[in-house]
C-alpha cells in the first residue's frame, strides 16, 4: 500500500507502541493514588508533560492533556468565551479553520457572541493586518489555524500573534497540522493557547493537548476530579500521554533533514501532475504550506471517483471534499479560495509521510493520467468543455 | 463502504458515452452536490434500444448509471418507468444509506430524459412530471473531516 | 504485590490489549476515510458499537465513545440541561455522586439552574421515594449514579428509573462502577442516560462510552468533525475503542461464577477484619455492595498512614478520604454517611478484582492488625479514648 | 511521592508516646483536615531535655512529628523556637507542597506547647504567641478521586 493520508492519521510508530506498551498491563496504577506502582506513572505523566512543553517552548505546568486536538480546541475556544463573557462577545477566525473550530464558534453564534470569519486569500492565507482590521473593544479572541489541514496554507503565526498581544487580546491557535512538522515558539510567537493531536504525528489516537500560556484563566471543559491540576478532569490515559510524547520526541528528531526530504518529494509529485495531467490546480500558498501536503484540484471530475480508482491500486488519498465521508456540501476551505464547486469537488489531497519514496511517487505519477482520463471520458462537464472549445 | 457489485460497476462501467442524434436527453444534478448526470436514450417504437451515460460523480453516481442504463435497456418506456431508484441500488446489492441519493439522481435524469423525448415528440407519458432539480435542497448532513 | 484497588483502575487485560495492538500500527487508518484500510475500522468501530449496545441492553445507534467516565457524565449531564433549559432549571442528584457529577452539578448551579442534592441513609442509599418526592414541575434531570465508587452502595435505579419514567422526566446514571460488574439492562430499568468508562473492567484508560436512548435529544458537548454521527467529534481511538469492547465482553463471561467468587473473598476479608481488629466499622450497605468493594473505618488513626505501611508490604488499597491525592478535605461520601471526620479520615478501601486469592486475603488480614495497633499506639485520639474508659 | 527520609521517619519514628508531668504539652489541628498533632515537652533550667509526641495523620505528620521533636531535644527553649517548619521539612529532604502543612502543624504544635510550659510556670518566652488553631482555614486544594 501507498499510504498518501497523513494529515488523516499516521500510524503508530513501533519505538512509540513499545514505550506505551508497558503501562497498560505492567504500570497500570491510576496516577492519582497514593502507592508506589501508580506514583511511577505519575512520574511518566509528568516527563511526557516536560517533553511536550520542551518542543513548544512552554513550561511543563502549561501542558494540559486531552482526548485529541477536538477536545483541545473545543476546551480554548470554549473556555475563553465562558471566561470572559463580562469583558466581551466577539471572537475573530478564518474561514478555512478545521470543524474542530468552526463547530465550535458557530456554537458560540447561537449562545449570543459574535464571530468574524475572516476570508482568506486564493492562497489559503488571512494576513496579520486582517487581523488587526477586525479587532473590535469588545474582541475576547483570536483563533487562527497554525496549518490548514486539507491545502496546507501555513499561516503568519507569529505576525498574529503580535497584534494579539499589542491590543491585549487572547490568541489561540489550532496546531494540530503544524506539531511535530513546524518548529513551533509560543513564546515568541505570543501564542496563548495551542491545540495539538497526537495521531497526527505517529503518536496514538485519542490523545492531545492544550497549552495554556501561565496565569490564563480558562475553566475547565470538564468538570470532575482533580486531575491536571485540576482543570482537566477524568482518569489520565497514561500510556496515551507517554505514546504522545515519545512521538513527539522523535517527530523533531532531524526535522530539518526529514522536511527537506519531504520537501523534495512533494515538489516532485506537484511538478509530476502539472506536467502529465492538463486542467489541474494547485490549491494553498506554493511556498508557505506543509512540507507534507499536495492538494490539487482534477477539473471535469469528482474526487471520490478519482480516490476509489487509486485506492483499487493500493494508493490512500483523501478527497479534498469532505464529501466522501458522509457530507454532500464541498469542502469549505476549497470554496474559501474562490473555487467553483465542481472544482472544489474534484480535489485530492496527498499528505506524505516520513517513509514514502520516490518510487511510490513514481507509481502514483504512473496512475494518476490515465485514471483522470478515464473519469473526463465519462463526465459531463468535460463533453461541454471540450465541446465549447472545438 | 461499497458492495462488490457497485465496485464492479464503477470500475468496469457499461453505457459510457454518448449517442448521436439521441431521441431523449436529459440532464440532473448540480456542482453543488458534486453529482451531475446525463442519460441519453435511443427509442424506438416506444422500445429503449440504447442508453448511454456520462456522469461527473462519486462512485456511487457512476455506479448508478451504469446499472440503470443497463435495466431500461430493451425496455418499453412503460416498462422503463416502473424502473425506480431501489430498484437500481437493488441491483447493486445496496449502497450506503449517504449514497442513496445517487440512486435517485440516475431515476431523475431517466425521467428527464423521457420527458426530454415526450416533448419533442409532443406525446404525454402516463406518470411523467416535468423534471424538478431536486438537489437544490439542503444536505443536511455533517461533515468529518480529518 | 496485592493489588486491591481495582475501583481506581484495573490492568488491561492480555487478550483486550492482544485485540487492540492491530490498530496502532497496521490497521491505524482514519475510519472516516473512504479508502479500504480504513473501512476496516470503521467496521471495527461498529462491531465494539454492538458489543457494548448488547451488555446493556441497547441498540447499536445508541452507544457513543467519549475519552471516559468523566467525559459522558458532562456530556449527559451539562447537555441535558442545555438541551431542556427552556423546561425548566432542576436537577435532582444525591450527595454521594463521583465528582464527575457533582462538578458539572455545581457548574450548572453558577449556570442558575437548582440542584437538589438528596441525602443518603446511613447505608450511602437514596429511595425512589425520596426521589419521587424531590420532583418539581421544573425538573429536568435525575442523575444517580448507579453503585458508589468508594463504599460500593448499589442504588435501586430500576425503581428510580420508573419514577423518573412516570414523570417523564430524563434518567441519567453514571454506572462507571457498575459496568462489567453487574448485569444492566437500560430498557427494563428506563435509563434515558448511561455512563461507563473502559478502565474500571480491564480496559484502557482513556476510553468511555455514554449510552443516549434513542429520540433523546442531546447537543454535542466536543463540536467538530461528524464522528459518532455528529454527536461527539473526534478521530475516533479506535485502539481504545477496540479495547472497551473486548473487555466489556470478558467481563461479562461467567459474570455469575466471578462474582460468586469475589462476594466469598469480599465477606472473607469482612469478617476477618471485624473478628480482629476492634473499634471498626463497615462503610456501604452490606448486601446491596459491589461483589468486590470493602470500606472499612479504623477509629482513632489516619487513612494515608495505614496505607503508606501497607504499601510497604506490597499491598495496595485506597483511602477512603481523598486526602491521599492532593486535597486535605475528607470524603464527602462518607461525611455523608454521617462518620465523624476522623472515622471519614480513618477510612480504607479495598476492592477486590478477578484475580485476586484467598491467599492475599490471609496476607492482609495477617499485617493489618499490627499496623492499625501500631498507628492506634501513637494516636492521640486512641489516647484520649483509652483515658476515658479506663 | 515522599522522600526516602520522611519515609524512613514514618516507618521507625523516634519519640512516639507521652511523658508523665509533662512541664508543657500542646495539641494543634483538628480531625476535619485529618490531622491532630499532641507534643510533649520536659523542660529543665530552660533546656528541653525530652520531648514525645502523638499524631493522628498521614505520614508528612507523623515524619514531621518525630523529625521536630528529634531536632528539639537538648535544645533550649530560645533555640527550639527558631525551629522552623521549613527547617524541619528541610531535614526530611522535603515535602511534596501539599504536605508542607504538616511542618507548619508540628512547628504550631511545638509553640503550643510551649505555650503550655509559659503559662504554668508564669513566664514569657520572646517572640511566643498564643497558640491559634490555623486548621479552621479552608483547604481549597481539590480533590482528585478514581
Ligand atoms: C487542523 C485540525 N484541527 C483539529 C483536528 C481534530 O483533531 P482530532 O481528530 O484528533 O480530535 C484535526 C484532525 O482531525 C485537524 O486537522
Ligand atoms: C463512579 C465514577 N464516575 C466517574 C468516574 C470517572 O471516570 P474516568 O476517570 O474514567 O473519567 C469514576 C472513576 O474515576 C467513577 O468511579
Amino acid at each position: 500500500m501507498i499510504y498518501l493520508d497523513h494529515a488523516a492519521t499516521t500510524p503508530v510508530k513501533p519505538e512509540v507502541l513499545e514505550a506505551m506498551l508497558p503501562y497498560f498491563t505492567e504500570h497500570y496504577g491510576n496516577p492519582s493514588s497514593v502507592y508506589k506502582i501508580a506514583q511511577r506513572n505519575k512520574k511518566a505523566i509528568d516527563d511526557a508533560r516536560a517533553v511536550v512543553a520542551g518542543h513548544l517552548g512552554a513550561q511543563p505546568n502549561e501542558i494540559f492533556f486531552t482526548s485529541g486536538g477536538t477536545e483541545a480546541d473545543n476546551w480554548a475556544i470554549k473556555g475563553i468565551a465562558a471566561a470572559l463573557k463580562e469583558k466581551g462577545n466577539h471572537v475573530i477566525t478564518t474561514n478555512i479553520e478545521h470543524h474542530a473550530v468552526l463547530h465550535p464558534c458557530q456554537y458560540l453564534e447561537k449562545q449570543g457572541y459574535e464571530v468574524t470569519y475572516l476570508e482568506v486569500n486564493a492562497d489559503g492565507l488571512v494576513s496579520a493586518e486582517q487581523v488587526e482590521a477586525a479587532i473590535r473593544p469588545e474582541t475576547i479572541l483570536i483563533t487562527i489555524m497554525y496549518a490548514n489541514n486539507e491545502i496546507g496554507t501555513i499561516m503568519p503565526i507569529a505576525e498574529i500573534g503580535a497584534v494579539a498581544k499589542k491590543h491585549g487580546i487572547t490568541f489561540h491557535t489550532d496546531a494540530v497540522q503544524a506539531v511535530g512538522q513546524l518548529p513551533i515558539d509560543v513564546r515568541a510567537q505570543n501564542i496563548d493557547l495551542l491545540s495539538l493531536s497526537g495521531h497526527k504525528f505517529y503518536g496514538p489516537k485519542g490523545t492531545g493537548a492544550l497549552y495554556i500560556r501561565r496565569g490564563l484563566k480558562l475553566p475547565p471543559l470538564l468538570h470532575g476530579g482533580g486531575q491536571e491540576r485540576s482543570r482537566r478532569a477524568g482518569t489520565e490515559n497514561v500510556p496515551g500521554i507517554v505514546g504522545l510524547a515519545t512521538a513527539l520526541d522523535l517527530a523533531y528528531q532531524d526535522l530539518e533533514a526529514k522536511n527537506a526530504k519531504l520537501k523534495a518529494l512533494r515538489d516532485y509529485l506537484i511538478d509530476g501532475i502539472e506536467a502529465r495531467i492538463p486542467y489541474c490546480r494547485l490549491n494553498g500558498h506554493r511556498e508557505a504550506r506543509l512540507p507534507n501536503n499536495v492538494n490539487v484540484s482534477f477539473e471535469f471530475i469528482e474526487g471520490e471517483s478519482l480516490l476509489l480508482l487509486l485506492d483499487m491500486e493500493g494508493i490512500a488519498a483523501s478527497s479534498g471534499s469532505a464529501c466522501t465521508s458522509g457530507s454532500l456540501d464541498p469542502s469549505h476551505v476549497l470554496l474559501a479560495l474562490g473555487l467553483p464547486y465542481e472544482q472544489a469537488h474534484g480535489s485530492i489531497r496527498f499528505t506524505l509521510g516520513e517513509n514514502n519514496t520516490r518510487e511510490e511517487m513514481d507509481v502514483v505519477l504512473a496512475k494518476l493520467p490515465p485514471f483522470v482520463e478515464k473519469l473526463r471520458s465519462m463526465s459531463p462537464l468535460y463533453e461541454d468543455f471540450v465541446r465549447q472549445n472545438s | 463502504m461499497y458492495s462488490q457489485k457497485v465496485m464492479e460497476c464503477f470500475m468496469n462501467p457499461q453505457n459510457v458515452g454518448e449517442i448521436e442524434n439521441a431521441d431523449g436527453v436529459g440532464t440532473v444534478g448540480n456542482p453543488k452536490c458534486g453529482d451531475i448526470m446525463k442519460i441519453y436514450l435511443q427509442i424506438e417504437d416506444n422500445i429503449i434500444r440504447d442508453a448511454k451515460f456520462k456522469t461527473f460523480g462519486c462512485g456511487a453516481a457512476i455506479a448508478t448509471s451504469a446499472m440503470l442504463t443497463q435495466m431500461i435497456k430493451g425496455k418499453s418506456i412503460e416498462e422503463a418507468m416502473k424502473v425506480t431508484n431501489k430498484a437500481v441500488a437493488d441491483a447493486l446489492d445496496g449502497l450506503p444509506p449517504v449514497k442513496m441519493h445517487c440512486s435517485c439522481l440516475a431515476e431523475e435524469a431517466l425521467k428527464a430524459a423521457l420527458w426530454n423525448y415526450a416533448e419533442r415528440n409532443g406525446i404525454t407519458i402516463e406518470g411523467l412530471t416535468p423534471p424538478a432539480n431536486h438537489h437544490e435542497e439542503d444536505h443536511a448532513a455533517a461533515a468529518e473531516e480529518n
